[in-house]
This record gives C-alpha cells, sequence and structure tokens, in this order.
C-alpha cells in the first residue's frame, strides 16, 4: 500500500497544487465592469429532499422576473437571475451566495434556503452588507430578534408565529363549539417545528382556557414512518390534533394515520395541510381537516389571485406552493421599491423597502406590507378552513384578523424579549 | 536462564499443553519436535504471550513473564519469528530494521525527530549483514524470495537483541537445498550471538545433525529431552513415531 | 423525557398490543432492506452503500406500476422484479469489477450510484413528493386486538416479512443453492473449484438483496410519501440493524430490526425527543460489548 | 550479551542518515514556508474575493482531510466518523467566542483542548475495534454527536446552528473580520497544520503507524503496544480536524449541525480516495479537486449527483486509484525504466 516517499514529490506536488490553483482561477475571476443588466442571485435548495422548495420557488421568481423585464427591467436595467443549488448545506449556501456577489456581480441576493442555510447566507448578507430578501424562511427569531437584525435584510415570508395566532382563535373557536378539552400535537422536532406548536397551543389556551395537552410528539424531521407516534396519540385518546408537519411528512403522516381510521377519532388541525404540494398528492384525503392557507388560488377569492395561480399553473404544469407566492411576493417588492428609490442601489432601494405597501395578489386586502420596524411581511392572506377531498379542496376560509394578530404578536416579542 | 514450570493450557477439553516443565540454558540451541498437533505451536504461543496460559510459570532470568502481553514479554528480551514469514510488506528491509530499533530503543512513539534515527543505524545494518540481506536493503518487504522474507522475519526478531528467540518451523516451505541453506544461517547465528535459541523443526535429519538437545513433545506433554542419540534410541519416541514421520524410521 | 407515559403504556395491554405491533410494523420493514444488506455483505464481503436506492425504486416501481394497472399484486411484483433486475445489472456491470479493490473503493462505487440514482429518480419522477395512495381493498377499519389496534394491511406487511425470513432461513439451510452460497460465503476460491460459477452466486444475492430492499420500497409506498433520496434514512436505520444482529447473520437481522422497532415505539413514549439518539447509543452499547454485533461470527 | 554494540560501524553510512533526515526536515520548513509565500501574495495578483473563500474552505477541508488521513491512509484505521471532530472544532470554537469573550487565540487552544478529551474517551472505545466494525462505531458516534446537537437547542440552536455571527475581537491587530487577515490566518494554519502532520508521518512514531497499518500482529511482537499507538494518532488526527472545523466556522461566521453530520466523514473519506492515500500531498489534491468540481458543477448543472457520480466511477472503476497514487506509480514506474535502460 504505502510506500515511503522521497521528499522531492512532496515539494512538486506543493508547487504543482499551487501554479494549477492560480491558473483554475486566474482566468474567469477577474472582476468586471457593472454591467447594463442588473444580476441577483439566489442560493436556495435544488436537490435532495426539498428540492421541491428550490424548484417552485424558481418558477415563482422566473415567472415574475420576465414581467419585470418586459416592463423594462428594475430601474431601466434587465434582470438576471442566478439561481444555484446549495443542496441544503450551510456552507454551501454561504459560499455560493458570497461567490454570487463577489465573483458573480450579483447585487442583490434571493435567500431561498431554509433554516439553518438561510442564517448562514444571513451572515453572508451582515458581511457584505449586499441587499438581501429572505423567501423561504419561516424561523421567527430571523427577523424577530434583534440581535439577528441588519438594515440590508428582508423577509417576504409567512410567519409560523401569525399562523400561530390566526390558528390559535380559530382553533378555540371551534373547541369551544364541539366542547374539544384534551388535544395532541405532533410536530417535527426542529426549530419550526417546536416554536410553531409552542406558540399555537400559547394561543389556543389563551382563547380556550379550559383546553389541556395531554400527549406531545416529535418525530424527526423527514422521518419515512410515524406509526409509533400514530399509535402514540391513539393510546392518549385525545379530543383534537395539532400538526405542522408539512410536505412529504404530512402526506405520509395522513397515510399512516388513516388506516388507523385517525381522523374519525378527533378534530385535526393540519396548519400545512391547504398547501397543493399535499392536497393534490395524498390520494384519500380525508374531510374535514382544518388548516391554515399556504398556497391555494382560492384565498384571497381575488380574480388576480386565481389570474396568478392559473399563470402559473398554465407554464409549469403543476400548481403553485407556498414558497411559490413568497418569492413572487419578494420580486414584486423589490420592483416597486425600485420604482419609488428609481436606483438599483442596495441602500437606496433598503430604505424604499422598509415600510413599503405594495398591491399584490396574495394580500389580504390586496395588499402586503414589508413593516419597517423588523423588515418582515405583513399583511399577506392568512386564515383557516377545512378541507374536502377535490378542488377547490378548500372552500370556505375565515380570514385571520391582522389587527389581532400584529397586537399578539407584539405581546409575544416582548415576552421572548425581543422588544 | 528460561525456565518453564507446569505451564498448562487447554482449548476445551483438549490439552493442548499439559504441565510442561523444561530448562533452557543461556547460549543452548534447542530443537522441539513432534507430531502434528503436538502442541509445538501452542508451546511457543504461550512463551511469547500471544496466549494466556491456565496454569504455570514461565521464567526468565528469575522474572515470572507468564501471562503478559505480547510487547511486554518482547521487552523482557524474548524475541520469535513465525512459521509463515510475519513482515511488514510495504517497508523496505533496511526500513523494517531501523523502525524495529526505534521501537527497542522506546521510541516508538517519537513525534519530534525524523525517521530514520541514527542511533538504530549500527543494530539495523549488523542484523541486515548477519542474515544476509544487506544487498536487498532497498527493496520493499513484499517483493523479496519467500527464502529472504523468513530471513527477514528472524532479523526482526533478532534486531532487538533478545536473550531468548524462538523459530516456528525456519525450514517451513522450502526446498532441502534452501533448507539447508538456512538451518546453517542459523547454527552459524547461533555461535556468533550466544544467544538462547529454540526452533521447532519437522525435518528429523536437520534436527539430529544441528541441534545438541532436542525436546519431543507430543499431545501437549514432554516425551522426552536430551541429545540427539538419547532421543534416537529413546523407544517412546519411536513409537510415536512410528509410521507417522517415516523420517524417524528413518533415522532410527 | 416523559417515563410516566412509558410506565402508564407498559401497565396497560390495549397500550402494550398497539405499540409492540407498531414495533413489529417499523421492525418488519427495517428487516426487508436490513436482510439484503446483510445477505451481500456476508457473501460479497460488501458494504452495499447504495442499498436505500433499491428501496426508493422498488417505490417507485411499484407506484407506476400502479397507477397504469390499479393493481396491488401487479404493483408489489413490479417493485420486487425491477430491483431484482437492477441489482443483477449493478453488481455485475459495476460491483464485479472492485472485488479486488479495497473497501473503500467498493464503498466509493455504491456512493457515486447513491448519488447518480437519486438525480435519475430526480429526473424521471420529478423534485416533487409523491404518494401510491392505499389500495380500497385496505382501506377498511382496523381491527381491534385485546384494545390494541391493528390496521389489516400492517398484517399484510407483517406476514409478507415474516414468511421472507422463513423462506430465507429454510432456503439457506435446506436448499443445494442455499448451500452453496454459505459456502461461497465462507470461501469462494472452494466454490470455484468445484465448478460452480461464483459471479452467478453474486450476481443472484445482489439481486435477491435488492429484490427484498425493493419489496420493502413496494410495501412502503401505499402509506410512505416517495420522494428522491428517501431510501437514505431508511439504510442507515437498516445498517443499524445489520450492526447490531451481526453483518452477515440473517436472524441477526430479524432480531436487531425487532429490536430497534420497538426501541421506536417505546422509545417515542419515553424519549420524545431522542428517540432517534436512543439507536445510535444501542448500537454503540452493543458494538462495544460484542465488537461482531449479537449474531455475527467473532472475527479474529 | 550480545556483540551487535561492537557490529562494524559505517561512519560515512551513519551521518548519511542523519544527514538525509535532518535535511528532509529542512526542505519540508522550506516547502512550508514557500507555499505559504505563494498563497500569501496571492491576493496581491488576483483581486478576486472567490478565490480566497476557495483556499479558505481549501484549508478547511484540506486539514480535514488530511488529518482523516494518517487514519485511514497511515494506520489503516477506516473512520466514518471523523466528521464529529471537523463538527466539534466549530461549535465549540463558535460557542466560546459567542457565550465567553476570550481572545481568539485562547479559544482556539482550549476549542483544540476540550476536542482532545473527547477524541480521547471516543477513541479508547472505538480503536478497540477492528476494521468496518471500527468504521460502523465510529459512524455511530458521529450520529450520537449529531443528534445530541440537534437535541441540545438551548445551547447548540439546534437544527439552526449558532446563529447572530461569531464575534472576531481584535488580538494584536489580527482582524478577522476582515477577509484578507481571515484569508492569511488559515493559509498559516494550513500550512503550519499540514508541516505537523507531515512530520507526525516522517516520525518514528509514523513509521510505527505504517507497521501496524501492515501487520498490527507482528507489531505488538516487537514490543509496540498497538493500542496505544492508535490511540495517540486517533486524537491527534482529531485535533487537526477540529482546526479545520475552526477555520470552516470562521468562515461561514457560524456553526450547523450538517458539520457535525456524517455527510462531511463521508465527503473526508471521498477526497482520499479521488487524491489518493498513499501519498502525504494526495488527501490535499482530492481537496482542491473536488472543490472545484464542486463550485464549477453546481454552476452548470443541478443534477449535480450524476455528474460527480460518474467522476467517482471514473476514479473508482478507471484508475482504481486516487489521483496523487496513480500520478505517484507512473512516476515510479518511468524511474524504474530509466535505470533498466541505464544498466
Amino acid at each position: 500500500m504505502t510506500r515511503t516517499r522521497k521528499p522531492g514529490i512532496s515539494r512538486r506536488s506543493t508547487l504543482a497544487l499551487m501554479s494549477a490553483g492560480a491558473v483554475t482561477f486566474a482566468t474567469p475571476w477577474v472582476a468586471r465592469a457593472q454591467a447594463k443588466t442588473i444580476k441577483i442571485g439566489m442560493p436556495t435548495i435544488l436537490s435532495g429532499r426539498v428540492a421541491q422548495l428550490g424548484t417552485s420557488s424558481r418558477n415563482a421568481v422566473l415567472l415574475e422576473m420576465d414581467k419585470v423585464n418586459a416592463a423594462g427591467g428594475l430601474a431601466g436595467r434587465q434582470v438576471e437571475m442566478v439561481i444555484r443549488d446549495s443542496k441544503g448545506q450551510p456552507q454551501e449556501a454561504a459560499r455560493i451566495a458570497r461567490e454570487l456577489v463577489n465573483t458573480d456581480g450579483c447585487e442583490m441576493l434571493f435567500d431561498g434556503e431554509a433554516s439553518s442555510g438561510s442564517f448562514a447566507v444571513h451572515e453572508v448578507a451582515r458581511d457584505l452588507g449586499v441587499l438581501c430578501i429572505h423567501t423561504c424562511s419561516e424561523a421567527s427569531s430571523l427577523t424577530a430578534d434583534p440581535k439577528q437584525h441588519i438594515p440590508n435584510a428582508f423577509r417576504s415570508v409567512r410567519q409560523g408565529i401569525h399562523d400561530s395566532i390566526v390558528g390559535g382563535s380559530y382553533a378555540a373557536a371551534i373547541a369551544k363549539a364541539k366542547g374539544l378539552k384534551k388535544w395532541a400535537t405532533c410536530a417535527p422536532d426542529y426549530a419550526y417545528g417546536r416554536d410553531t406548536t409552542g406558540e399555537f397551543t400559547l394561543y389556543l389556551k389563551r382563547f380556550a382556557p379550559d383546553v389541556e395537552v395531554i400527549s406531545v410528539s416529535w418525530p424527526k424531521l423527514f422521518q419515512p414512518d410515524y406509526t409509533e407516534v400514530v399509535t402514540k396519540i391513539l393510546q392518549a385518546k385525545p379530543q383534537a390534533l395539532y400538526t405542522c408537519l408539512w410536505g412529504g411528512d404530512l402526506t405520509s403522516y395522513i397515510d399512516q394515520a388513516n388506516i388507523y381510521a385517525m381522523f374519525s377519532q378527533m378534530e385535526v388541525f393540519a396548519v400545512n395541510m391547504a398547501d397543493y404540494t399535499a392536497l393534490t398528492v395524498v390520494k384519500n384525503l380525508p374531510k374535514g381537516i382544518h388548516s391554515g392557507n399556504r398556497y391555494i388560488k382560492s384565498f384571497p377569492a381575488t380574480p388576480e389571485n386565481a389570474a396568478w395561480g392559473d399563470a402559473y399553473k398554465a407554464k409549469y404544469n403543476e400548481y403553485p406552493t407556498n414558497w411559490s407566492w413568497q418569492n413572487a411576493t419578494a420580486v414584486m417588492l423589490l420592483a416597486e421599491a425600485v420604482k419609488k428609490a428609481n436606483s438599483t442601489d442596495g441602500k437606496k432601494v433598503a430604505d424604499a423597502l422598509r415600510g413599503l405597501t405594495i398591491k399584490c395578489p396574495f394580500g389580504a386586502d390586496g395588499t402586503v406590507t414589508m413593516r419597517a420596524e423588523d423588515q418582515t411581511l405583513i399583511g399577506y392572506a392568512i386564515g383557516w378552513g377545512t378541507t374536502i377531498p377535490q378542488e377547490p379542496y378548500v372552500p370556505q376560509v375565515q380570514a385571520g384578523d391582522w389587527k389581532t394578530i400584529i397586537e399578539l404578536e407584539a405581546e409575544w416579542k416582548k415576552s421572548k424579549g425581543y422588544t | 536462564m528460561l525456565e518453564i514450570r507446569g505451564l498448562s493450557k487447554s482449548f476445551g477439553g483438549v490439552k493442548a499443553t499439559d504441565n510442561v516443565s523444561l530448562d533452557f540454558a543461556d547460549g543452548s540451541l534447542t530443537a522441539v519436535i513432534g507430531p502434528n498437533g503436538a502442541g509445538k505451536s501452542t508451546f511457543f504461543n504461550l512463551i511469547t504471550g500471544a496466549l494466556k496460559p491456565d496454569a504455570g510459570r514461565i521464567v526468565l532470568d528469575g522474572i515470572d513473564i507468564a501471562g503478559r502481553s505480547p510487547p511486554d514479554i518482547v521487552r523482557c528480551g524474548i524475541g520469535r519469528a513465525f512459521q509463515v514469514a510475519s513482515i511488514f510488506p510495504s517497508l523496505t528491509v533496511q526500513e523494517t530494521m531501523l523502525a524495529a530499533v526505534c521501537v527497542d530503543q522506546r521510541r516508538a512513539a517519537m513525534l519530534h525527530r525524523r525517521f530514520p534515527l541514527v542511533e538504530a543505524r549500527e543494530r539495523a545494518e549488523y542484523a541486515m549483514e548477519l542474515l544476509g540481506l544487506a544487498d536487498q536493503r532497498g527493496r520493499t518487504a513484499a517483493t523479496l524470495s519467500h527464502g529472504d522474507q523468513k530471513l527477514l522475519d528472524i532479523a526482526l526478531a533478532l534486531v532487538l537483541e533478545p536473550k531468548v528467540l524462538l523459530l516456528d518451523e525456519p525450514t517451513a516451505g522450502m526446498g532441502t537445498e534452501e533448507r539447508w541453506r538456512m538451518i546453517d544461517r542459523i547454527r552459524e547465528l547461533w555461535e556468533r550471538q550466544k544467544i538462547t535459541v529454540v526452533f521447532i523443526e519437522h525435518d528429523m535429519d536437520i534436527v539430529f545433525k544441528i541441534a545438541p538437545s532436542i525436546v519431543v513433545l507430543c499431545y501437549g506433554r514432554i516425551l522426552a529431552t536430551g541429545a540427539p542419540e538419547a532421543i534416537r534410541r529413546n523407544q517412546a519416541v519411536i513409537e510415536a513415531y512410528l509410521g507417522t514421520e517415516h523420517h524417524a524410521g528413518a533415522a532410527v | 423525557m416523559d417515563l410516566d407515559a412509558l410506565t402508564g403504556c407498559l401497565a396497560s395491554t390495549a397500550c402494550l398490543v398497539t405499540q409492540t405491533t407498531s414495533g413489529l410494523i417499523i421492525g418488519m420493514l427495517l428487516f426487508l432492506v436490513a436482510v439484503g444488506l446483510t445477505l451481500i455483505f456476508g457473501v460479497l464481503k460488501v458494504v452495499n452503500f447504495s442499498h436505500g436506492a433499491f428501496y426508493m425504486f422498488g417505490a417507485y416501481f411499484a407506484m407506476t406500476a400502479y397507477q397504469m394497472s390499479g393493481s396491488f399484486a401487479l404493483a408489489m411484483l413490479c417493485g420486487a422484479a425491477g430491483t431484482a433486475i437492477l441489482g443483477l445489472v449493478f453488481e455485475r456491470v459495476f460491483m464485479s469489477r472492485v472485488y479486488g479493490a479495497n473497501v473503500l473503493m467498493q464503498l466509493l462505487v455504491c456512493y457515486a450510484f447513491v448519488l447518480i440514482f437519486d438525480d435519475v429518480v430526480r429526473m424521471v419522477w420529478g423534485p416533487e413528493f409523491r404518494s401510491m395512495g392505499m389500495p380500497a381493498a385496505f382501506q377498511v377499519m382496523p381491527l381491534f386486538i385485546a384494545g390494541g389496534v391493528i390496521p389489516p394491511y400492517y398484517l399484510l406487511l407483517i406476514g409478507v416479512a415474516l414468511s421472507m425470513a422463513l423462506i430465507l432461513g429454510l432456503g439457506l439451510a435446506r436448499t443445494r443453492i442455499g448451500k452453496i452460497i454459505r459456502a461461497a460465503a465462507h470461501n469462494p476460491g472452494m466454490v470455484s473449484a468445484l465448478g460452480i460459477n461464483t459471479g452467478l452466486i453474486y450476481g443472484g444475492v445482489f439481486a435477491l438483496g435488492g429484490m427484498l430492499a425493493g419489496l420493502a420500497g413496494a410495501l412502503a409506498a401505499p402509506v410512505r410519501s416517495l420522494t428522491p433520496g428517501m431510501g437514505f434514512s431508511v439504510l442507515i436505520e437498516s445498517f443499524i440493524v445489520t450492526v447490531i444482529g451481526g453483518m452477515g447473520s440473517i436472524l441477526g437481522a430479524l432480531i436487531g430490526a425487532l429490536l430497534i422497532g420497538l426501541i421506536r415505539s417505546f422509545g417515542s413514549l419515553g424519549f420524545p425527543l431522542f428517540t432517534e439518539g436512543l439507536m445510535y447509543l444501542f448500537m454503540v452499547i452493543v458494538l462495544v460489548a460484542r465488537p461482531s454485533g449479537l449474531f455475527g461470527k467473532e472475527i479474529a | 550479551m550480545t556483540e551487535l554494540q561492537a557490529g562494524r560501524t559505517d561512519s560515512l553510512g551513519v551521518s548519511g542518515v542523519e544527514l538525509k533526515s535532518q535535511r528532509g526536515q529542512y526542505l519540508d520548513v522550506l516547502v512550508a514556508l514557500a507555499a505559504f509565500v505563494v498563497l500569501a501574495i496571492l491576493p496581491v495578483f488576483f483581486g478576486s474575493k472567490a478565490l480566497l473563500d476557495f483556499v479558505i474552505r481549501c484549508s478547511a477541508f484540506g486539514l480535514f482531510a488530511t488529518s482523516l488521513n494518517l487514519l485511514v491512509g497511515y494506520t489503516g484505521l477506516i473512520s466514518f466518523g471523523h466528521g464529529m471532530f471537523f463538527g466539534l472544532g466549530a461549535y465549540g470554537f463558535g460557542l466560546l467566542m459567542q457565550r465567553t469573550g476570550v481572545s481568539i487565540p485562547v479559544a482556539f487552544a482550549s476549542t483544540l483542548l476540550i476536542t482532545a478529551v473527547v477524541a480521547a474517551v471516543i477513541g479508547a472505545i472505538c480503536v478497540r475495534l477492528k476494521e468496518i466494525y471500527f468504521a460502523f462505531v465510529t459512524l455511530a458516534f458521529q450520529m450520537l454527536i449529531h443528534s445530541t446537537i440537534l437535541s441540545w437547542t438551548s445551547l447548540t440552536g439546534g437544527d439552526q446552528g449558532l446563529r447572530g455571527g461569531i464575534p472576531r475581537p481584535v488580538f494584536m491587530g489580527l482582524d478577522l473580520s476582515n477577509h484578507l487577515h481571515l484569508y492569511l490566518t488559515s493559509c498559516a494554519l494550513l500550512v503550519l497544520g499540514l508541516l505537523l502532520m507531515r512530520q507526525i508521518t516522517q516520525s518514528p512514531f509514523g513509521y510505527t503507524l505504517r507497521m501496524i497499518r501492515d501487520n498490527a500482529n507482528r507489531a505488538s511482537f516487537i514490543g509496540i503496544d498497538v493500542w496505544r499507538a492508535k490511540l495517540m494518532i486517533f486524537v491527534l488526527a482529531a485535533l487537526f480536524a477540529s482546526t479545520g472545523g475552526m477555520v470552516m466556522a470562521l468562515f461561514v461566521s457560524g456553526a450547523y449541525p450538517e458539520f457535525a453530520y456524517w455527510t462531511i466523514s463521508g465527503e473526508g473519506i471521498f477526497i482520499n480516495m479521488l487524491g489518493g492515500i498513499t501519498t502525504f500531498l494526495g488527501p490535499m489534491v482530492g481537496t482542491v479537486l473536488l472543490l472545484t468540481l464542486n463550485d464549477t458543477v453546481t454552476r452548470l448543472t443541478e443534477y449535480y449527483g450524476i455528474v460527480l457520480g460518474i467522476v467517482i466511477l471514473f476514479f473508482a472503476i478507471g484508475l482504481r486509484k486516487g489521483l496523487m497514487d496513480f500520478a505517484f506509480d507512473w512516476y515510479a514506474q518511468r524511474r524504474d525504466q530509466v535505470r533498466e535502460r541505464a544498466r
């Protein structure tokens, strides 16, 4: 196997290494002059378990950017999206983000990462000071936590806390009506799952004080089999179940819970159910699952929203996802902000973005707002309803009231020591 | 000197070594013979610590080394070579020697200096000379001839300057002339080193020709010990060997 | 930690039955994957890192067959047969080239195919997760046995897995092929000396292993969502199973799978946040106590 | 007692050996210095920040992969869990900088200390096992540490990792939040680390390792305590892996569970196989290869897996060995041929 080596080899190969490195990297990477077209970089997850996050985000961004370019681009500059796969690894996300700015000359970033990746990109934005819009990460602390706050990073994404407030009040009403006192929760064991569940129960109890949670389960993210969780919950015999499982995990869970006839034994509140990714996949979708809306083209029930959903489906032959509308919103906000700032300069655009309200098909009242204080999205359509097995899947959605949401969110922030 | 007292080892019910007591005087050359399965190799394995004895003492110059770990026993001065040449395939002959000396000089874990260490040089050279491997020094062990590999194995034991050298069938798998060349080397080496040499051998002609004293093992017990003539005439030995080893018959 | 939940469950038969069966269910699918892994290692001495991919393909083949034909039986058949062929080709064309080389090279070839297979699936079936759907025949109320809940489909699943275990065990012990395979495991040279084509045996064993993993995937397809890379978590778990049970031991795989299943089902009650950690902890303990696993032969 | 001491001395040879090994040491130091100078002046010629980023990542993974090769290539210990020390370094350093306001060198040193202790404990359990079982028990420990990081949210931040960035107080003019400073520091760490590891492989201990790899049984019969030697190299390797982790933590200004996941170990093994495990610089070459491959391919396609897979197949089935091994064998053959002709 190993032979003992003459030092000669090591020297030669060292030098070879160095020169090789030099040659490879000298050529492509010479700083370019600012081009007429403006490049926007986007690290996201295009491969592996959650590739759908990246693909549906990319689809939405490109769909909207085509409109922007057709309308003359950003401040007269045509937009070129540079979208790369981070494979869901934070160090790759960070590296790609830096490379997009430093090498490919991107002047802005869309961060299409989830969880840890988004925090990695956030650090890059902090380091390089480039304008960055988080378009996928729902982790509350990303914008709520002042330690995280940087002036050049925004978020065009719904948040667990908002869902929980609306969901909590919605569920409490039903709990009161149907006398659901014993609750169980089942959430994926990672930050999003833990926080959202905690907040949901917080507000559920606030609106319906006599509710008690008698069983909690924490399956791993991407766990293939939930049987033990399902049976555990059946043992506890709760009257209602809350779960914030999403995507493939949710469909697995439903399929596996179905054959235990779980849905006939309790009311189920699955916040991430009302998304086409889940709705269209589950073959025998049980009737009457309560869910928050992710993206459905029937809510908000406006022609704009329906039109957008159809346009997307027409182009990509699949329905948009929750990630799709969030990314589309990012583009709309950016376009509007650039128009307002009449410049593509990152700082000016950031200033314009702060507190910006735009018309938007996904707005609760037809508009969404980039809240100035924590630079995150509010006013988007949010509500809960019950599912039916076929289109439109969620016939009636009760819209949440943003006034209450914002009051309670402020309270929550205080309790977290964020303000 | 090396004294074995009541050494026993059994596997399951089978007594591979059964209450063996022996003395090997300093500077003696002893051949261990016996039919297959007589427990010759087990005997070696017990002495070198490859196996832990069930009972008995192994006393080298007054220290009982029975049941110690192989490295300990080696450091006490018992070196061994194996039936199938056991070497370090990727190292050259010289490196093997130099490295072994480093270990013997308690420098096996030394980090701050470079291999090879100058202190190791002389002994390595000498061992290579002694076994006629000097002109092979540059070759990696894996590429050596079978005979040379066995020599290297022996050199590996010898370079540690053992008091006692155990050779498990040094001539195994060799042609007749090669056997004699090997055995002459061993004898010469014994004469020059004045160390205690114990070797297992099947070829009776060799044994009776070179070994001043012989130990005969059979079913783990000592059948006989003594000078070649005595062994030749020993009735028990003849019976033990009759039919099984025609060499003995011829030798009688 | 929530120990009273655990003790509470151990007290009630209903809970015991349900959790035990759910342990069995998790264990049995795991067994089907793990036993292939252990067979391949036992005979070919190859750690088939790409085994999870066969599970994945099994599921996707079954889904496609089911969507085309609507026949559950056919779906199972396609899942198993398809992966068997895949396994044979994979072994003959690629693995057979690296038997001489060191373990890492073999591992590397497997790793390469993990990457390739995942992307192939992503190309053919798309990145989004899919679901095969439960055949109508099994969309019935679960059975109640001693107060415990057991879905009929899972009874089928356990049945299939157990009979597989039985067939394998007997097959290897009794039949001529079984003897040859075991001989090949211990001493390939001898077998080829007997004029038996070892290449064929190796290919066959790999096909068998792939088939079992594929069958597991097919059986899981109605209840688990299908996505590229779905094989991975299953692979890791079946590695744990084989290592605990002892690489190369079929009985070991069975026991190991059941143990892991039970650890999961009862661990989720007692240690909701550390269920997975428990498995690794258990693996470490076993390896330290018995380096070659519970039923593995000690390597000298 | 014997005549060995009185054996004929070859005075020329003696000084020859001494000189040779001495020279080796000096040469390696020179090479290291030269390499560092070259790296240090790179930024002068190429403005590209990405090049610097690339070198920083190379240092992180290079240190990690080379340290892994101390186990795989030199001792024959195939570890599937080496990545846990990469993660440990990242988290240890990150946490120390975030929670305790210590200066960077202190954090660096204490992280190494922590790593050493953990490695010693885990190693003591692992190195008893042979072959594939060693591989699996290390993997199990890796997974155990990974799931602990995920569960222990209060300390590690769970799946979101250490957030809020790693503070880098200026230390004697060294400001690691400055990209160039960071670059030079990681270059220095890389070169120094490689030099030290090179010294390990060329020291008497290095040859003890080779003997254990070749024939552990024989090694114990010339007086080597195999268990202790294995444990020692296990800990040493862990230290360098941990250093790599710290560089990575500085690069991404955070630490994430993925750093302690088995995939990092897998990548390390892969890098070694790519570059070759029989030459000291093989892993370093492998690192450059893999990162270049990764960076270029992810630019071109999202079907990264297929491309990478095919490349791996080319190495595994085509060359059947790492690049440096291949090059070395080729070089050795040619040298022999030349010798033949000379005769």
